[in-house]
């Protein structure tokens, strides 16, 4: 499985690759481009990786998070390229016979993710544009 | 001497201008002395004296990692995937 | 808006109907119909509701998370009648601008709904059926 | 005399066999004297002598609940949405 695509995300199809009969919850995460940060204003933001190494430590995490909790399911797509306001860049499914563990392997997904996966984003607006987390 | 690829990603990329550079070092440099080579060449990175986080063929490291012939080298500016 | 419906939910339909340009984050969960419950095996579940209550129930418990979370967005429909395993009985969206807010928000709905809106369900199986929650 | 619409949910709709039904009972009665008599009329609720959760016009109300007349009253057995 790659877990980076330069495509849209098709959502419905990562949700039906982790549903199982047994699972009686679902929890998709969806991270979108948001029209500001930081008090400015956003059009658009283009995401970059290091692949090969993004794609390990996304593996990584799912590895980790699946020993935390047996029982769940995770499918995960994290989009690259220039996307615009109100598209998806991350969309995490846990599917699990029960809800909490569906909910707290999501959200620990995508805080990992969020701490380790070598990916950049540089924000587009008004103002310019600028590497979220270099200051200059 | 070893010779190490380095990969540029993102902002470091926008700053040195390239994506990547094959670079000779004496035996036993580490992270950290390659990146002190960096800041005395693009004086954008002159106030970073800590390197960013340091990946050697695709895991992290620290930067006192010792570098060998034929090492892919990338620093990696402040992750913002998600 | 009602919160009931006899049909298939229309997950994309609710996601996109919480979603504002200021939104980085979207949580959603889904509750399924799962092959089994308490060690019986289950082939459908019929949902019934006390309609006009459950509706009121519904909006209660999302006028007091969008009071705890007012930057939450929420939308949630429910489905009654007979459905298959597999098959979605809830959906819950909540976008927000950041996504703690969003996974808390989704939970607390789902966490509510389950303690005191008026639906009910009758798990079909191999062995016969039974309304879940009444010892006989 | 107070005239009250019952309404049955799910088990009580099955085990009554009824979805609705036009009770009289006397001033002052409340929701858990409902009950009693329920319990009376169907042995299955034999074993339930407290009440499930009791409505009146779509509220949820305590099982002391004064009820008036052209009231709507419902028990609400264990709720299982989601």
């Amino acid at each position: 499985m790659t877990y980076l695509t330069d495509e849209p995300i098709d959502r419905d199809a990562l949700i039906r690759s982790v549903m199982r009969g047994s699972d009686g919850a679902c929890a998709l995460f969806e991270g979108l481009v948001r029209n500001h940060h930081q008090g400015k204003s956003v059009e658009s933001i283009l995401y970059e990786a290091y692949r090969p190494m993004a794609e390990k430590e996304i593996a990584r995490v799912v590895a980790e998070v699946c020993a935390a909790s047996p029982d769940v399911a995770i499918a995960i797509q994290h989009r690259l390229g220039l996307l615009k306001v109100g598209e998806a860049s991350i969309v995490i499914a846990c599917s699990s016979p029960h809800r909490a563990e569906a909910f707290d392997a999501c959200r620990m997904v995508i805080d990992r993710i969020k701490e380790t996966v070598p990916i950049w984003k540089k924000e587009r607006g008004p103002d310019g544009e600028e590497w979220v987390g270099w200051q200059k | 001497m070893v010779r190490v690829r380095l990969l540029y990603f993102a902002v470091l990329r926008d700053i040195t201008g390239s994506a990547t550079a094959e670079i000779d070092l004496p035996n036993g440099s580490n992270a950290a002395d390659v990146w002190d080579r960096l800041r005395t060449q693009h004086r954008e990175l002159g106030s970073y004296r800590q390197p960013p986080m340091v990946a050697v063929n695709e895991e992290y490291v620290g930067p006192n990692h010792i570098l060998r012939d034929g090492d892919e080298l990338a620093f990696i500016p402040p992750v913002a995937g998600g």
